[in-house]
């Protein structure tokens, strides 16, 4: 399979780790991605109001990459894959917002008239979570299983909700857990799995973000679990980086490694440390991994 | 102490406004207070979502001087809960952008401290510069 | 013959001015001694950035007033400063990453991607495609893509974003010149070698040569390009 | 796109093309033989515009007294300052600094930032916006011979050889030997120079050099370092005190004969300024906007020679005033764009002059006076192709380079080229250029030595002002290495000039009065007022009416 | 006199369709072209004189016919049938040309064109009455016989009623025991009295009224009919006890119970209680016998126990009873389904089945019934939560109703445990606390005062501390707008009420219409409130939507009382217009027998079908089913279609162009008289006829108007979904795909043929598509002879 891949920003900046262990784990199980060119940033955050067109547009140009390339047969797919949850939150609702609105998609493939095409509305943004459970976790072929790592799947917001464009059902997601458990590892039943990790308010409002990343992990400790997943870049950076900071502060916090996870399947799937980027991880990940003896050469 | 309310034009232009912008019917709300039990920010906020939507229904502008509306980082919890299939999201980003569009930003971008900057995520800026600046 | 006129309109005074002249001939025909908005006149300098508007044309369209020829019934203004406060920084100091942009230009990450910089371009710099790989830190294709950037100031004057494009470009252009350029080892250890005064003795012999003697050795030197 | 009646000639070109690729294919660069020395010197008396007989005239007051001068030049010398001591009280300071800087191109820029590195109050005055210069407008290239197979002895020959050994040999010494660090110093200031994909310099041959050594940015050389050094400065406030829109009109000398400062005169404001200073660099470039012999020029806006009035006034001396460089390619069709500068680099990528009948008459690569001697030459031998508006050119074959180097060459290595073409919806690789000499370089200017300093203590010049760097004829990329060669120079022996202590005594313009007296001796009318500041293009019935506007052009 | 065989009268309406429409001229073109008739004009025919001058006119001329040119039928066919009466006239003899609303006010501006179709609708009235005959009104007689379907509070007091009243009535409850949801309440709001006390002596009546017939653990598997005949088939499931035959059999001596090793959570105790394979739901359950429960006696799944049987002194257990398939007729239905309980694992949030102290309202009656017991079934712990509006006013699960009894429940639990357990600290966590019945608010009150705490907002958020199992709630106060977060020992979910799954049945089989909230359908709120559009079915308790026990009781009563009224007329007149076999020319294909979805037509005695007056619907959408047209419609025969059709088009001039319009009688032709009377203009080529539904118009009779010079035939009928007949369009769509067949073979176009369907209020939208197609056959001209002749068979 090869399909139309939009990584978003900060894949390229301080996400790079979820990138190249998403794109080996993709090339081991089969799926190859095709970056698709001259992307633009997806603007991150659904602009709300009804009468906000201009945010709308980067999504819709990015589809029509996606048209140029299915057109010139480049992909075998016309759906987009993403793999940050605010990308794909950002781009479907958008998509699903064109589709229902003709004369407001008219209006803006207009104002973009030095596109030499027009977006007709026919491409579908999907997550490489859905991608996985459509090729059927049960079919990965996992060589290294994560036996007896308790993992808790973090959802965030933006994969499940709003329900027009959740991947499961926002109040009881499971998609994860499936994943988790493929992959040999002992999934966690927790609450805190879609509450808010406090979002963009790291730029402006830490404090809070402490707060909630700490109640986070609190929870997912109490449950039993001895790393987290999750698919969102600003979730990781909030439950990972913003968590070393308050372990900094306070001696007696016991961290918790956060993983993308894409490398947990990436070790799970037998690949190389050096794929992962496990190294960009801000609270080391190495010990649970060496307790289970699980990554190839985990020193 | 109580506040004495009067009605006027200007009430309820305010609240015309808001459902114009929002696109949400907000007498609809009949104040069942989910949305605030499930707010992850509520502890922070001076008037609770739910708070929100009944002064913004007696059109008391009072609500654009609250933090609440600058806390909501649209995780649409209360999108998904509300028996009465309301958007609180999109009313509190009609909030915001009365403010924004009053050329009023909720962030001095040039304030971040540099050592933090080099550090943040470009999706934190990208997100935080949408919703805090006009 | 009588050269046939055109109707303009100069900051919205209507002045006749001979056909096929450029912005800028038409002002001074029509008498203005120009001291803003008017540089090299010849395209390079960005300093004569002119928006107009065509007769039936509801387009606003940006151009240089040295390069621009005056249709019937055009109406032009000039925009001699776009006021923007570049920011001050030791170019040694900074790091070829986006993090540099996040302090120096954190409106960058406002773009929303309308292309509408592009279109106020008169240089056809793809512009919104420099800011976009400026925001995912690919510094390299920014530098390349902003090249030919005359830092005329249209593209910062429609961005619906507030962002000031060309502070980005220079920026991104130096950093990328500084660090992340392949370095030429010639170059060094050339200016080694002439610190080291290999080529004095050289220069001193030809120092001393008359004219005549120069002249010699100069229609003698092997004459070696490709 | 070209009249009907030029289409003939250009399908000429066009037959004649494939047999001179032929040759070009086989002989490289060689295609036409090079001018023996016998050649040059009698093509540049027939046809070289600065060997007419009424080119020059004798100057009759002033240290070159004596000397003969280009007409436009020596005018502009025998005129009236615009300032004398009754009308100034110069105890009245405006502004005080170490190193006043006047005129902002890559030089003044260069100069500036060194004087400022060095801890230097510095102030920095330009007649126009920063950085709006001839600098930002070259195009081809910088020359520094870093190459293994070339040296700066090598360069040294090339450029006393191009300007007929009248050089003087201690600023070719320095420009030869600063050349390299030059370019280091703009890397490291963050120029992006053309580069191979080893990361070893692309260099390109020039008019008159024996190896490639024509370092680049695009076609966008002059620009890509200028906007560097510019917003280098930009990035430096508190050391540069930076004045735009103001022209210096009158130097400020001291009882003991040194250079304290200068008039200085807001272009919109019409404010005159004090300014008190320790030493001064001049840095104001050209005379292109002179229009020598009514030709066109490729020189900005601003290069009325205004230094070269100032610091003649002050006592010093001016070197090689009477040759004028005309660049052999300047456009002359469209008529929009007569005059301007169709890059040296276009002739090394291989274009070929061609005339009507599309055959090459010269070696393109000749230096630029013989070059444009040639071109004249063809034009007055009814060779050329004439335009609607009654001027003359040659056809430069560009379509030849996307046949020699490969098809996009041009859209990559010349774009700047095909923009400013495609405005006028020409394109260059498919039609030729229709080119004839414009009025391009002042060879001289005020005498200096390898430390920048002229005769009178405390002032500098560098850049195009500056004279006897290239004797009488300038090749291609030396004037982008002079000026930061000598800018360099100029600031950091200013500043520490200033370090090493200056004192100033009780200043005056006395020399500006007495000068004038001279000229009134001379009968010369009192309209005549120098520096000119601006050209003059208002339309002469305009200019009838506009009794109360004072005209900077004064002098007519 | 001489004698005359059609009387034609032209109303003139007070100039209405006179002052357009030359009544003179239409009379001697009339008059020119037939002899055996009497032509009159009138000024107003609708009045006293007029019918008088129809009844002196049939004593004189002894008219058999009559023919009346004036305003839509709609408006005045029962008074000139009414006139027919008088006269001595059969009512069908007697034909409507509607001049008024079809001719003179859409043609107000074109008087001379108005007159010339005048003309023709005057024609095809009269050709369609000369074929008219006598039709008689049969009667229908109407018996006792009563079908009441669901065994709850609300069915049983119907059937009481009903019983008591003299009716025979068939009670058919699906589960073993009667009583349904109120069987399973502890006590009953506001009074707190005991539900099982007012229902059990209601169930043990029901089983000894003599004129009741109680069927349980049986469910109904198809009705048929309609208008007060229905033929319903009802299952009985087999109990496997022998005493369903004779009373005697089983002693209830509940050995078999205690040897029985299969342990179930009881349905009926809401799972809190369990129970064996064989069992007696409920305590007081009627009829009080066992029931085998075949999913999990391990008899039935591998075979391996039959200890029950080997113990049961009477030999009363029979694993080999068969279910049983019982046809019942009766003359009315009154649907009882009740409700189902919302299930609360739909909304994953509450975390219910997945925590282990969050139950529903119904788990909560059995634990507050068994709550005073010495060890109760299970603990609950200090402090409890009830959670209201669990499933209903939440439109996230598409319910935007309110339950109505959930408050009321909730308080009557909260206070009952409050009674039981005056330590427990109760909360309620209302949105709106609706005590809006008689006694409520006092019952309310009473409850506050007892210290049950009442806060306002709705819970958001629930997780379950792993270790001690309290479930925290996080909720607002929108009172005081504080954040309320605590641990309850035990969470109620007061879950709302549902439409009942099971009744999807009788709601497909009875074509009864569900309102939005997917409760049935009542005929009216207001003045019809228990009857349904379907004849003869009406409504009781919470089917029609939800109710608490007091106004379901009543509702139930007022069923009873409906059905008695409607029964009581003995006889009802059956309307003639149905569908009949001309037995002559039938000849038994049987081709037409699954043409009726109501199964009307069956094979009689001599193999000729025969049309069963009491089902069919008179839709006519068999017709096109018999290859030799025996199966015909009364007062609409294809004999009477043709000769309309043909008469229309009989004076058409070559230039001119005729649009031949089917309206159905209940849609279409309402809606083109409305365009009349709104005096909206649209092309005068149209000439329309009704019918009950243009699923009676058969191919044949298409190309049949075709052959004769029609331009465009518009056949116009109403969306299925507000049809009485809802497979007729499927049959007009087929017809037409028969008919364009036809012409693409003739290359004659097939947009001339249309078919579209109306809404009430489409007046535009039949104008503007009447319209295009007039301009579309100006476009196209008219069909060529050679094609006339082709499509003419």
């Amino acid at each position: 399979m090869k399909i139309p891949y939009f990584p978003g920003c900060t894949m390229k900046t301080t996400a790079k780790n979820f990138e190249m262990s998403a794109i080996a784990s993709a090339k081991k199980i089969g799926i190859e991605f095709v970056e698709i060119p001259r992307w633009n940033c997806c603007g991150v955050v659904s602009s709300l109001t009804s009468d906000d067109l201009m945010k709308h547009l980067a999504p819709v140009r990015n589809f029509l990459r996606v048209q140029e390339m299915n057109k010139a047969e480049a992909v075998s797919e016309n759906r987009l894959l993403t793999l940050c949850s605010m990308c794909y939150n950002t781009l479907s609702l958008t998509n699903n917002r064109m589709k229902e609105n003709a004369d407001e998609l008219q209006k803006i493939n207009d104002f973009m008239h030095r596109e030499d095409e027009n977006y007709a509305g026919s491409v579908d943004v999907v997550h490489f979570l859905s991608i996985l459970d459509e090729w059927g976790f049960d079919k990965l072929k996992i060589e290294n299983p994560l036996k007896n790592l308790k993992v808790a799947s973090y959802y965030g917001c933006m994969l499940l909700r709003p329900k027009e464009v959740g991947i499961d059902d926002p109040e009881a997601p499971q998609i994860m857990e499936k994943l988790v458990t493929a992959m040999g590892a002992e999934s966690v039943e927790w609450d805190a799995k879609s509450r808010c990790c406090g979002s963009y308010h790291t730029v402006k409002n830490i404090d809070l973000v402490k707060k909630l990343v700490s109640g986070i992990i609190n929870d997912a400790r109490e449950n039993g679990a001895e790393a987290i997943i999750t698919s969102c870049p600003l979730c990781a950076f909030n439950l990972d980086v913003r968590q070393k900071e308050m372990a900094v502060k306070n001696s007696d916090f016991q961290t918790m490694p956060i993983f993308y996870f894409t490398q947990l399947l990436g070790i799970a799937l037998g690949l190389e440390k050096s794929d992962l980027g496990l190294e960009f991880n801000a609270i080391n990940p190495n010990e649970i991994l060496k307790k289970y003896e699980k990554i190839k050469g985990a020193k | 102490m109580a506040k004495k309310i009067k009605f006027t034009d200007k009430t309820t232009k305010f609240l015309e406004k808001i459902m114009d912008l929002s696109g949400e019917q907000v007498t609809l709300c009949e104040q069942c207070g989910t949305c605030s039990g499930g707010c992850p920010f509520v502890e922070e906020m001076d008037i609770n979502p739910s708070q929100i939507m009944r002064l913004v229904m007696l059109g008391q502008e009072e609500v654009m001087e609250s933090q609440t509306m600058w806390l909501c980082a649209s995780c649409y919890t209360c999108t998904i809960r509300c028996p009465r299939k309301l958007d609180l999201s999109k009313v509190s980003e009609a909030l915001r952008q009365v403010k924004l569009r009053e050329a009023v930003d909720n962030i001095d971008i040039a304030e971040i401290d540099a050592a933090e900057a080099v550090k943040l995520p470009t999706i934190a800026l990208v997100g935080n510069f949408r919703k805090f600046t006009g | 013959m009588e050269k046939k006129m055109v109707t303009v309109y100069l900051s919205g005074e209507l002045f006749k001015v001979p056909e096929g002249s450029t912005i800028i001939m038409a002002l001074e025909y029509a008498g203005f001694q120009l001291k803003r908005g008017v540089g090299c006149r010849e395209g390079y300098c960005g300093a004569c950035a002119t928006v107009y508007r065509e007769k039936g044309d509801y387009k606003l369209k940006g151009g240089l007033g040295c390069q621009t020829v005056v249709t019937e019934g055009m109406a032009i203004t000039q925009i001699p400063f776009v006021p923007a406060e570049k920011p001050l920084y030791e170019l040694e100091t900074l790091t070829p990453d986006v993090g540099t942009f996040t302090n120096l230009f954190p409106s960058v990450f406002r773009c929303v991607a309308c292309n509408t910089c592009t279109k106020a371009c008169p240089q056809d710099i793809q512009v919104m495609d420099y800011i976009q790989s400026i925001i995912r830190g690919d510094l390299e294709s920014a530098a390349n893509i902003s090249f030919d950037c005359i830092r005329c100031g249209l593209c910062a004057m429609r961005c619906p974003a507030e962002i000031v494009q060309y502070d980005n470009g220079i920026l991104a252009r130096r950093l990328y010149g500084k660090y992340l350029a392949k370095k030429s080892p010639e170059l060094d250890n050339r200016v080694e070698e002439v610190k080291n005064g290999k080529y004095d003795a050289d220069i001193e012999k030809l120092n001393k040569m008359d004219r005549d003697e120069l002249s010699k050795v100069y229609y003698d030197r092997e004459i070696k390009i490709t | 796109m070209y009249p009907e009646y030029m289409m003939e000639s250009i399908k000429k070109v066009a037959e004649t093309r494939a047999k001179r690729l032929e040759i070009a294919r086989k002989y490289g660069k060689k295609v036409f033989p090079a001018m023996s020395e016998q050649e040059r010197a009698d093509i540049l008396n027939t046809y070289h515009p600065d060997y007419k007989d009424d080119a020059l005239k004798e100057v009759r007051i002033g240290p070159n007294k004596g000397d003969k001068m280009i007409n436009e030049v020596a005018d502009i010398i025998e005129a009236y300052p615009r300032n004398s001591s009754s009308t100034f009280d110069l105890s009245k300071i405006d502004y005080e600094t170490d190193v006043l800087v006047i005129g902002a191109g890559s030089a003044g820029l260069s100069a500036v930032l060194e004087a400022s590195k060095k801890g230097v109050e510095t102030m920095l005055v330009t007649k126009l916006r920063l950085g709006d210069a001839n600098s930002m407008m070259a195009q081809g290239g910088i020359q520094a011979a870093d190459q293994t197979d070339d040296n700066p002895y090598l360069h040294y020959l090339d450029v006393v050889g191009g300007g007929h050994f009248d050089n003087k040999k201690d600023l070719v010494e320095a420009l030869v030997m600063d050349a390299p660090q030059s370019i280091k110093w703009l890397e490291e200031l963050g120029v992006m120079f053309d580069k191979n994909e080893d990361g070893s310099m692309m260099v390109k041959p020039g008019g008159g050099t024996c190896r490639n050594r024509m370092h680049s940015t695009r076609d966008y050389t002059g620009a890509g370092i200028c906007r560097v050094l510019r917003d280098e400065v930009q990035s430096h406030p508190d050391g540069i005190n930076i004045l735009e829109y103001t022209s210096a009109t009158e130097l400020i000398k001291d009882d003991k004969g040194q250079v304290a400062g200068a008039i200085l005169y807001h272009m919109e404001l019409k404010e005159y300024f004090i300014v008190k200073a320790k030493t001064v660099i001049i840095a104001t470039g050209g005379f292109g906007r002179l229009h020598i012999r009514d030709f066109e020029t490729t020189n900005h806006y601003g290069a009325t020679a205004d230094g070269l009035v100032m610091g003649y006034r002050a006592g010093a001396n001016l070197l090689y005033m009477d040759s004028v460089q005309y660049h052999p390619t300047g456009a002359v069709f469209p008529e929009q764009i007569v005059g301007f500068l169709c890059t040296e680099k276009i002739r090394a990528l291989g274009a070929q002059p061609v005339n009507k009948d599309g055959e090459l008459f010269v070696f393109p690569l000749e230096p630029r006076d013989i070059e444009a001697s040639a071109f004249i030459r063809e034009c007055e031998d009814d060779k050329g192709v004439s335009t609607p508006t009654g001027l003359k050119g040659i056809w430069l074959d560009t379509p030849l380079i996307e046949e020699l180097s490969g098809e996009g060459t041009i859209e990559s290595v010349l774009p700047a080229m095909l923009r400013q073409y495609s405005r006028f919806d020409i394109d260059i690789r498919e039609y030729p250029m229709l080119v004839f000499p414009t009025l391009h370089y002042q060879n001289g200017g005020l005498e200096i030595n390898a430390k920048s300093e002229t005769s009178i203590p405390g002032l500098y010049v560098a850049g195009e002002a500056a004279g006897g760097i290239h004797g009488r004829n300038r090749l291609m990329g030396n004037s982008q290495l002079d000026i930061i060669v000598f800018g360099r120079r100029a600031g950091k022996n200013a500043a520490e000039k200033v370090l090493n202590g200056v004192e100033l005594g009780e200043l005056s313009i006395k020399h500006a009065d007495e000068y004038a007296k001279e000229v009134e001796k001379l009968g010369i009318d009192k309209k005549r007022i120098s520096p000119i500041l601006l050209p003059d293009y208002i339309p002469n019935h305009v200019k009838a009416k506009q009794l109360t506007t004072i005209y900077q052009g004064t002098l007519y | 006199m001489e004698t005359k065989k059609t009387g034609i009268y032209l109303c003139q309406c007070g100039g209405n369709i006179s002052n357009t429409v030359d009544l003179p001229k239409v009379t001697e073109h009339l008059k020119k072209n037939n002899d055996d008739i009497l032509v009159q004009e009138y000024s107003h025919m609708c009045s006293g004189k007029g019918q008088q001058l129809i009844i002196d006119d049939v004593k004189k001329h002894g008219l058999k016919k009559i023919v009346v040119a004036s305003c839509s039928p709609h408006f005045h066919e029962k008074t000139f049938r009414g006139a027919l009466k008088k006269a001595g006239l059969n009512p069908y003899v007697l034909e409507i040309a509607n001049l008024r609303e079809h001719c003179s006010w859409i043609h107000k501006d074109i008087p001379e064109i108005a007159t010339e179709k005048a003309k023709d609708i005057v024609d095809a009235s009269h050709s369609k009455a000369e074929l008219d005959f006598a039709l008689q009104e049969k009667k229908m007689q109407l018996g006792n016989e009563i079908l009441v379907i669901g065994g709850g509070i609300a069915g049983i007091q119907t059937s009481l009623d009903l019983a008591d009243s003299g009716k025979k009535v068939t009670l058919v409850e699906k589960l073993p025991t009667l009583g349904g949801m109120m069987a399973v309440l502890t006590k009953t709001f506001p009074t707190e009295d005991c539900a099982a006390c007012i229902i059990s002596p209601k169930m043990a009546a029901v089983t000894d009224h003599p004129n009741i017939t109680l069927y349980t653990n049986a469910e109904i598997l198809d009705i048929a009919g309609h208008r007060l005949h229905f033929e319903a088939k009802v299952k009985i499931h087999p109990r496997y006890i022998k005493s369903d035959i004779d009373m005697d059999q089983c002693l209830i001596c509940n050995k078999c119970t205690e040897v029985c090793p299969v342990s179930q959570p009881n349905y009926w105790e809401q799972g809190v209680i369990d129970r064996k394979a064989i069992y007696i739901p409920a305590p007081h359950a009627i009829p009080y016998r066992y029931i085998l429960d075949t999913e999990n006696c391990s008899h039935f799944i591998d075979n391996s126990c039959s200890k029950c049987v080997d113990i049961c002194p009477q030999q009363a257990i029979d694993f080999t009873q068969e279910e049983k398939i019982v046809d019942v007729a009766v003359d009315s239905v009154v649907v009882a389904t009740g409700y189902d309980i919302f299930d609360a694992m739909r909304k994953p949030v509450f975390g219910y089945g997945k925590f282990k102290n969050v139950v529903t309202a119904l788990e909560m009656e059995r634990i507050v019934d068994h709550i005073s017991e010495a060890e109760p079934p299970r603990k609950i712990g200090k402090r409890i939560a009830f959670v209201q509006c669990v499933g209903s006013r939440d439109e996230q699960i598409g319910n935007e109703y309110c339950s109505r009894v959930c408050c009321m429940y909730s308080v009557k639990l909260a206070s009952l445990l409050k009674q039981a357990k005056p330590e427990k600290d109760i909360y309620i966590f209302y949105t709106d606390l609706r005590a809006f019945g008689k006694g409520y608010e006092e019952y309310y009150k009473r409850a506050q005062n007892m210290g049950i705490k009442f806060v306002r907002g709705k819970p958001s958020h629930f997780v379950e501390n792993k270790i001690n199992k309290k479930v925290t709630v996080t909720v607002e106060d929108t009172l005081s707008r504080n954040i309320i977060e605590s641990d309850f020992d035990l969470v109620v979910l007061a879950n709302g009420l549902e439409p009942n799954k099971a009744s999807e049945i009788v709601a497909d089989t009875l074509k009864l219409a569900k309102s939005d909230d997917g409760f049935f359908k009542e005929a009216h709120p207001k003045y019809k409130p228990v009857d349904t559009l379907v004849e003869g079915v009406f409504l009781a308790g919470v089917a029609q939507g939800p109710k608490d026990i007091p106004d379901t009781v009543t509702q139930a009563s007022a069923a009873a009382a409906r059905v008695i009224a409607t029964l009581a007329q003995k006889e009802v007149p059956i309307d003639p217009i149905l569908a009949f076999v001309h037995q002559d020319i039938c000849d038994g294909c049987q081709k037409c027998l699954n043409a009726c979805p109501p199964k009307a037509i069956s094979i009689n005695a001599d193999g000729k079908a025969e049309v069963n007056e009491a089902l069919c619907l008179g839709c006519g959408s068999c017709l096109e089913s018999c290859p030799v047209e025996a199966l015909d419609l009364h007062y609409y025969t294809n004999e009477q279609l043709y000769a309309e059709v043909s008469a229309a088009l009989k004076f058409k001039k070559d230039n001119e162009k005729r649009i031949i319009v089917f309206a159905d009688d209940n849609t279409t032709y309402r809606l083109i008289d409305a365009c009349g009377v709104r005096k909206m203009k649209y092309t005068n080529y149209a000439r329309v006829f009704r019918v009950p539904s243009v699923s009676r118009i058969t191919p044949s009779l298409i190309e049949y108007a075709f052959a004769k010079g029609a331009d465009a035939v518009f056949l116009g009928d109403s969306p299925v979904k507000a049809s009485r007949f809802e497979w007729a369009n499927a049959v007009t769509r087929k017809n037409m795909e028969v008919v364009a067949e036809k012409l693409k073979k003739l290359n004659i176009e097939t947009d001339r043929l249309i078919f579209s369907q109306f809404e009430a209020k489409d007046l535009m939208k039949f104008i503007s598509e009447i319209n295009k197609l007039a301009e579309l056959i100006d476009k196209l001209g008219s069909l060529s002879d050679e094609q006339k002749a082709k499509l003419e068979r």
